[in-house]
């Protein structure tokens, strides 16, 4: 229990992930956002390492009490699965500060941080956005697992097509994985077979539909990270999750000596959420006047979604 | 039996594997810039380097272990039970289930009826296979590879639904269930992870040696894996026993999940795969028993070794910082070379029989020629 | 150099094969110790020996399945290395094996071709395949469909198919490791008008069997081995079979029996109107009805693949009746399983031995136990008891004289003989009532086939009714009270021994029904 | 819900069996090449992620198609080379060396992703490739001749394996080394031999089968891209009895009903996700149950062969 190394060394993280880095979705969101910070802090005030694709529980945890017996200032546990280990290890270690998503709950303990993302918010945006260049009358979504982050974006996505044109109809599926990519290639297929022309989709799986749908010249919405780098000509927007919010702050707070205790979730109006418009897609203004408005609506208040508390 | 050179090195054959498998894992390290002695003192210090190094490297070895020693009952009836991922959910459901419904229950009630329960529910998992088998001739790799996506899906219909944690409930629900009570945690061994679990195993490794060696049931598991026509010539009803090897089989990975649940996580929760779970011990407990030459026994030494290098690998990771897919690439190798020094091993085991044949001879011709008195000897 | 003859199948002739100073090791057993064999162009070669004296393992180091640990190989005086069947092949070398080598889910035409170029580039031509098939069976009297698979046809025509496979490929020098094992008195004299003619023209043959009167009518010469040494060679003609017999054993044998008839006792076993089907459907046994007194051996005499199987399976449980009754002391045994079979005291000694009898890779001692497991001297609710296990495998190992290193040696390392006699020792030593005995004595040496027949007559002086299922009827006649003779699966008729003969028997085995019997009934 | 079984979406369906079926046919083929001559290669999905990378790697590169799908089968056949040395040379237990092959092609190819590539990428894979005339019949046409040209080659495979198991010398030495290699030994047939040569097409055709999801179905790569695909085709292996016609109609089946469960879904039938997805597993137990096939695997398979000297 060694104290806060703030001052003498550079402010040291160590993150554990549950997919791969390079996932173009919920783990590489928290790696480029720990890349951001490093570029702001600069390298040598600021290091970090990680531990990606651990999805087993178990082999996480052991990560995390592992790095929580060197000197890291922060560990970040990047899933909500390992909540529950969190709470049995943070105790452990009083002195050393863990931040953990996503997820609104600290435990009640002083030295863990909780964030999470207001993932339905973009989703909403993206579901007017989509409503409004729908020409079909139907919209695809093709979810991983019915659960957490996702099924708050296809929710608040769902509302937010409701809300602008109640006549089209949104086809959802989930493959039941977040990892088959031709599951979610195949839904893509059957959604464009009943007459999709836009479509959406959560998690590191839908690479498997954007491909699909930059084959069919279907238009995109992505979440969780920038996926027009994918399929340049037909996503139109991505709602992006910036952890760099949350972290900044904690790493402020961290050096300050406050080891946790506090709750963080991304949303449009602190910009942790962000919604990113292709450069390369032609999107008409009156459109993403659309947009624009509805995200307003979300952070002046004047909009409910009806989804996971919003 | 005489110790010799050889035979220590048979014995030493699978560490030997390994070492020259690391070798060649040491070129990749340093390709990916990593030092690779560095990183093997890492994953030598991440399995041993500490009684809680130690403790998790048990901790990972009894899943594999007890799924280990459900796969040589089958493996020993003939039949390849690849569902150890599907029984082990079951048994963590099963009795995850139970210890939520009677959250008041005494510990020392509830762990061993918890245990219990996760062992059927994985013996009638793996029943299925086994009946399907027996009655319609359902080829047991396959119905068992397709059980286990069921019981991934079956798992995360429970954890969204009826298990779910009271508080999750909701559009961002996590599907996860509510801790256990702590009163229902595995006892501890030694103040670190080690819980009772591990002692449990592996006495039922040693249970299950007997049971294959000095039980009729046992006897008649064996036989109907060798020949079955024999076994039906020598008045055993085969299905019976290939339904029965695969119900045991399944029940050992069932206890592996339930053992899990209590002794490790305590709660479950999925990501939509059965690994995050498991930690795919429903397959390397296959591998832990083919290195275990499909001995229970044997599995016991095999299943610490594999539990080593899984704890040891991910340590590496943390360590020198490569990516984890070189672990898993690494494992393969492991794998593959440790397989592949049986060919030695039974090189050495022939060439050392027809060495004592010579000797034999020799030391007989020798006594031939030396004059030996009528009727002596 | 002179040019070789060419033999009438187009292959060069070998006029001269040696091997000398042969020497094999295996695990625990010295196969060959310093054997110095040859044969001749236009010669037929006796190899013989006990089970396991190294016949199999020297004619493998010839063909090039095993390699010889020292000594060589010379081929018309020039030493030659044989590392695979390949090279034997293409030497001229080929080999009926004693174990059969045919894949069981191809087809007679599929076994003859595999391996040998086909005269359509990548194509099969199991046409062409097959009529060469005909031709040759048609030539050498061997009848087979080559459209049939394997697993359908009996060990009779399975053995049949090693042979023509052997001719297609027409060698120059053929062993022939126990290829009469399994042929009926006919099928052997047709089958050596065959191999005589082939060393007229020019062949070398080496001739392996454990029947000393095929030996000592159709070969040139005779090799004995014993304990995988020379023991010596001599010209048939200078011998006889007392005097191989005792090359062989080390002992003189007597191949004269007497013994007391003695009277029938009760009907013990009764089989009325069984009819049952075979593996393809079938068949095979139509409304065969019997009796064995207590103390009687009935022979039953037929050509394999009449119903003997499947008859000796029915009784045993293993295979379900479509009509008729076994009854055993009045006791309904029809439908029975085979653990209700065993409780009432049948022994069966199967015909497959390896594949029924015993679990190879089972150690002695698990063996004897098999079909008595849970007898209260074996086991007490559900556990072994190894001490008495120990004990009794100890015992019916020294009483039956079986071979063995020691109880707890796989099966599979012992010499046929002795596995046979492991069989023996288990269902004789369960004081059965009813003994069902399937070809008892199928490739097992002399020596021991005399030790096993002395247990079946000592078996039915204790009062034990025997059904003694052979085709070989030199052990039907040593043997039976009584003999009956099965052809497609039905009885052609039960005539006691005095009043059989071997040429009578021979015409009902063929189908013919004897007047005589019906009259005398 | 009426609209569920129109003629136009049983098309659709029917035409995501075909294209769905493609991977499973490669890797089943070359898998039932290996099993006929006694060899179980659990490594396939191994060699397939392997085969996917590479084939990714060179058309993300160079654009190159065929390029990529030549890699793809190299890089296969060396995998199916080394799963035939430990096999047959070290006569090694094949099921766990299947086991290490695919973790190493598992691990590998993640490995080679991060390094030479990075990120999620997305390339430019086969296009549809309509047969003239034949993709103009009605019902039919759409369904099996506007696809790409590895989903074609994929149809084409089945009567080439077909033929060579059972008219070809060739195929008659597999089946025998499969089922009695002792006595294909006997007459000189080289067990090893045969055995290198399934094997090596074996996982060749896996690399083909992972290029056909990597630049062909899916245009991306990703770690553990095909999510346990290679087991399925195993099992389906076995379900077609061995015969490269019964494993199409299995492969058809499974992947009609992993269709059909995905339009269940779209179409928004009130039944849980979860339910949905297991379906295709089920029903391909049920179908084995009906089936019943009394076919028994080839008597030697994974059974290394030595010659017991
Ligand atoms: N592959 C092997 N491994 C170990 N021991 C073997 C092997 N093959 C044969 N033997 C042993 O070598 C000895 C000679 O066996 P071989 O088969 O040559 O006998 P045989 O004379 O042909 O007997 P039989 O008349 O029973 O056929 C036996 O003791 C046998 O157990
Ligand atoms: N009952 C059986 N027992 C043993 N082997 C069998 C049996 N039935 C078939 N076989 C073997 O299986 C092989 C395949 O059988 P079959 O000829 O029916 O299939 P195929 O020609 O390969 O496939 P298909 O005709 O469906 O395209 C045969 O060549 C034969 O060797
Ligand atoms: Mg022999
Ligand atoms: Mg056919």
């Amino acid at each position: 229990p060694a104290a806060p190394a703030a001052s003498t060394g550079p402010f040291k993280v160590a993150v554990v992930t549950p997919s791969a880095i390079n996932d173009l979705a919920f783990s590489q969101s928290m790696y480029d956002a720990l890349l951001a910070i490093q570029a702001e802090m600069g390298a040598e005030n600021f290091e970090f390492v990680v531990s990606d694709s651990m999805f087993v529980v178990d082999d996480a945890s052991s990560a995390i009490r592992d790095y929580a017996s060197q000197d890291y200032n922060l560990i970040v546990a990047h899933g909500s699965q390992y909540g529950a280990a969190l709470q049995e290890i943070a105790p452990d270690f009083p002195g050393v500060s863990f931040a953990w998503g996503t997820a609104g709950d600290t435990f009640n303990l002083p030295n863990v941080f909780a964030y999470e993302a207001f993932s339905q918010e973009g989703g909403y945006v993206s579901g007017v956005l989509a409503a409004a260049l729908n020409k079909s009358g139907v919209i695809g979504v093709v979810g991983p697992v019915e659960v957490g982050d996702a099924k708050l974006y296809v929710d608040g996505f769902v509302a937010g097509v409701n809300a602008t044109n109640a006549d089209i109809t949104v086809n959802v599926n989930y493959t039941g994985s977040f990892s088959d990519v031709a599951l979610a290639s195949e839904a893509a297929q059957t959604h464009i077979g009943a007459g999709a022309d836009v479509m959406t989709g959560s998690a590191q799986m839908v690479v498997g539909a954007v491909g699909v749908a930059k084959e069919k010249g279907v238009l995109w919405f992505g979440t969780q990270a920038d996926q027009a780098s994918l399929a340049p000509d037909i996503v139109v927007a991505c709602q992006i999750y910036d952890w760099a919010v949350v972290l900044r702050d904690i790493v402020s707070l961290v050096n300050e000596g406050t080891l946790g205790g506090k709750a963080y979730a991304l949303s449009l109006e602190n910009e942790g959420l962000k919604m990113v418009y292709n450069p390369g897609f032609d999107l008409p203004a009156d459109v993403k006047a659309l947009g624009d408005a509805a995200a307003k609506g979300i952070v002046d208040g004047t909009v409910t979604i009806g989804v996971g508390g919003k | 039996m005489r110790i010799s050179w050889s035979s220590i090195f048979d014995a030493l054959l699978p560490v030997i594997a390994t070492l020259a498998a690391l070798a060649v894992g040491a070129v990749m390290l340093i390709l990916l810039g990593a030092n690779p002695l560095v990183a093997y003192g890492a994953l030598l210090e991440g399995a041993f380097g500490s009684f809680n190094a130690l403790a998790d490297t048990i901790v990972k070895a009894t899943p594999l272990l007890l799924v280990g020693i459900g796969i040589c009952i089958a493996f020993r009836a003939g039949v390849i039970n690849i569902g150890g991922e599907g029984q082990m959910i079951l048994g963590g459901l099963s009795s995850i289930a139970l210890g939520l419904a009677f959250p008041d229950a005494p510990g020392i009630l509830m762990i061993p009826m918890a245990l219990l329960i996760g062992f059927i529910a994985g013996g009638l998992w793996g029943g299925i296979p086994g009946y399907l088998k027996a009655r319609f001739n359902v080829n047991e790799i396959l119905s068992t590879i397709m059980l286990n996506v069921i019981a991934v899906q079956l798992m995360n219909l429970l954890l969204r639904g009826p298990l779910i944690q009271p508080n999750q409930k909701g559009a961002a629900a996590i599907p996860q269930t509510a801790r256990l009570s702590a009163a229902f945690d595995l006892p501890r061994l030694v103040p670190t992870r080690l819980h009772l679990g591990a002692l449990i195993a592996v006495i039922l490794a040693i249970g299950v040696y007997f049971f294959l060696w000095r039980t009729t049931i046992g006897y008649r598991i064996r036989a109907v894996g060798l020949n079955a026509a024999a076994s039906r010539y020598a008045g055993i009803k085969v299905n019976r026993y290939i339904v029965l090897s695969l119900m045991l089989s399944g029940a050992f990975s069932g206890l592996a999940g339930a053992i899990q649940v209590y002794g490790v996580n305590h709660f479950m929760i999925t990501d939509g795969s059965a690994a995050s779970f498991t930690g795919s011990a429903g397959f390397n407990g296959i591998v832990a028993a083919l290195f275990g030459q499909l001995h229970p026994v044997g599995t016991i030494p095999a299943s610490f070794l594999f539990g080593a290098l899984l704890v040891g690998a991910n340590k590496l990771q943390r360590v020198v910082q490569v990516p984890a897919a070189l672990i898993t690439a690494l494992n393969g190798l492991v794998v593959v070379f440790v397989v592949s020094s049986e060919l030695w091993r039974r090189k050495n085991a022939r060439r050392r029989a027809i060495k004592e044949l010579e000797e034999k001879l020799a030391a007989a011709a020798a006594k031939e020629i030396s004059p030996q008195p009528e009727g002596g000897g | 150099m002179t040019q070789k003859q060419i033999l009438p199948s187009g292959n060069p002739r070998i006029d001269r094969l040696e091997m000398q100073g042969i020497v094999k090791r295996f695990p625990g057993v010295l196969a060959n110790d310093h054997v110095n064999f040859d044969v001749n162009a236009f010669e037929v070669h006796a190899l013989l020996g006990e089970n396991g004296a190294g016949k199999s393992t020297l004619m493998k180091q010839l063909y090039g399945l095993y390699h010889p640990d020292q000594g060589q190989i010379i081929f018309d005086g020039e030493p030659r290395l044989i590392h695979s069947p390949r090279d034997a092949i293409n030497l001229g070398i080929g080999m009926i094996h004693q174990h059969f080598m045919l894949v069981d889910s191809l087809t007679v035409a599929e076994n003859v071709a595999l391996g040998l170029p086909s005269t359509r580039g990548i194509m099969t031509d199991l046409d062409r395949v097959t009529k060469r098939i005909c031709e040759l069976a048609e030539v050498y009297g061997l009848d087979v469909e080559p459209d049939a698979y394997i697993w359908q046809l009996s060990v009779g025509q399975q053995q049949k198919v090693e042979i023509i496979k052997a001719l297609y490929r027409g060698a120059a020098l053929l062993i022939l490791d126990e290829p009469t094992a399994v042929l009926t008195p006919q099928e052997v004299d047709d089958f050596f008008v065959t191999l005589t003619k082939m060393a007229n023209d020019g062949h070398a043959l080496i001739f392996i069997s454990h029947k000393l009167h095929e030996v000592m009518a159709f070969t040139h010469r005779v090799t004995v081995l014993r304990d995988g040494k020379n023991v010596g060679t001599v010209n048939t003609v200078d011998t006889n079979k007392n005097l191989l017999a005792e090359m062989m054993v080390g002992r003189p044998l007597n191949f004269i029996r007497n013994y007391k008839t003695i009277k029938c006792g009760n009907p013990r076993l009764k089989v009325e109107n069984l009819s049952a089907l075979s593996d393809r459907g079938v068949p095979a046994l139509k409304n065969v009805s019997f009796e064995v007194c207590a103390g009687e051996v009935l022979g039953l005499a037929g050509v394999s693949g009449n119903g003997q199987p499947e008859l000796a399976q029915v009784i045993a449980g293993l295979r379900p009746s479509t009509s008729g009754k076994i009854m055993i002391d009045d006791e309904n045994l029809t439908g029975s399983t085979p653990m209700q079979v065993i409780d009432k005291g049948v022994a069966y000694i199967p015909e497959k031995r390896n594949v029924e009898g015993l679990i190879k890779e089972f150690s002695v001692s698990e063996n004897l136990i098999m079909r008595d497991l849970d007898q209260e001297i074996y086991s007490r609710n559900a556990f072994l008891n190894m001490g008495n296990i120990a004990k009794r495998s100890a015992d019916l190992v020294k009483t039956f004289n079986v071979k063995t290193p020691s109880i707890d040696t796989p099966i599979k390392s012992l010499s046929g003989g002795n596995a046979q006699k492991v069989i023996l020792a288990r269902e004789i030593s369960r004081q059965p009532k009813v003994l069902i005995a399937a070809q008892p004595t199928r490739g097992v040496d002399i020596g021991a086939t005399e030790y096993i027949h002395e247990r079946i007559i000592e078996q039915r002086e204790t009062g034990t009714a025997t059904l003694l299922i052979s085709e070989d009827l030199d052990e039907i006649f040593a043997l039976s009270d009584r003999i009956a003779v099965i052809f497609h699966g039905e009885i052609m008729g039960v005539v006691d021994r005095k009043d059989a003969t071997l040429q009578s028997i021979g015409l009902m085995m063929a189908g013919e029904q004897p007047p005589e019997t019906k009259t005398a009934e | 819900m009426e609209d569920l079984f129109t003629g136009s979406v049983l098309i659709g369906l029917l035409a995501s069996a075909i294209r769905l079926a493609t991977p499973y046919l490669y890797a089943a083929i070359g898998e039932t090449f290996g099993q006929r001559s006694g060899v179980l290669n659990l490594g396939v999905d191994g060699i397939m992620l392997m085969g996917a990378f590479s084939a990714f790697y060179v058309v993300f590169k160079t654009g190159d198609l065929v390029g990529g799908v030549l890699l793809a089968a190299l890089v296969g056949l060396l995998m199916g080379l080394l799963m035939a040395f430990i096999s047959v040379t070290l006569s090694a237990e094949q099921g766990i060396s299947g086991i290490g092959v695919y973790l190493f092609g598992l691990g590998m190819s993640d490995l080679l992703f991060q390094k030479l590539i990075n990120n999620v990428q997305t390339v430019s894979g086969f296009p549809v490739a309509p047969i003239p005339l034949l993709s103009e019949i009605p019902v039919l046409g759409p369904i099996l001749f506007r696809q790409n040209v590895l989903v074609y080659g994929a149809y084409i495979l089945v009567p080439i394996a077909w033929f060579v198991l059972n008219k070809t010398t060739l195929g008659l030495k597999i089946k025998a080394v499969g089922e009695n290699p002792e006595a294909a030994d006997t007459l000189g047939v080289s067990v090893s031999r045969i055995r290198y040569f399934t094997v090596s097409l074996g996982g060749m055709l896996s690399g083909i089968a992972g290029a056909s999801l990597s630049i062909a179905l899916l245009n991306v790569f990703q770690f553990n891209l095909t999510n346990g695909l290679g087991f399925i085709a195993i099992a389906l292996v076995y379900f077609g009895g061995w015969r490269p016609t019964w494993v199409l109609l299995g492969s058809l089946i499974f992947s009609f009903v992993n269709a059909l469960q995905i339009w269940v879904q779209v179409v928004g039938l009130p039944i849980p996700s979860d339910i949905a997805v297991m379906t295709p597993y089920i029903l391909t137990i049920v179908v084995l149950v009906i089936s019943a096939q009394r076919v028994r695997p080839p008597s030697a398979l994974s059974k290394a062969y030595e010659r017991l000297e």
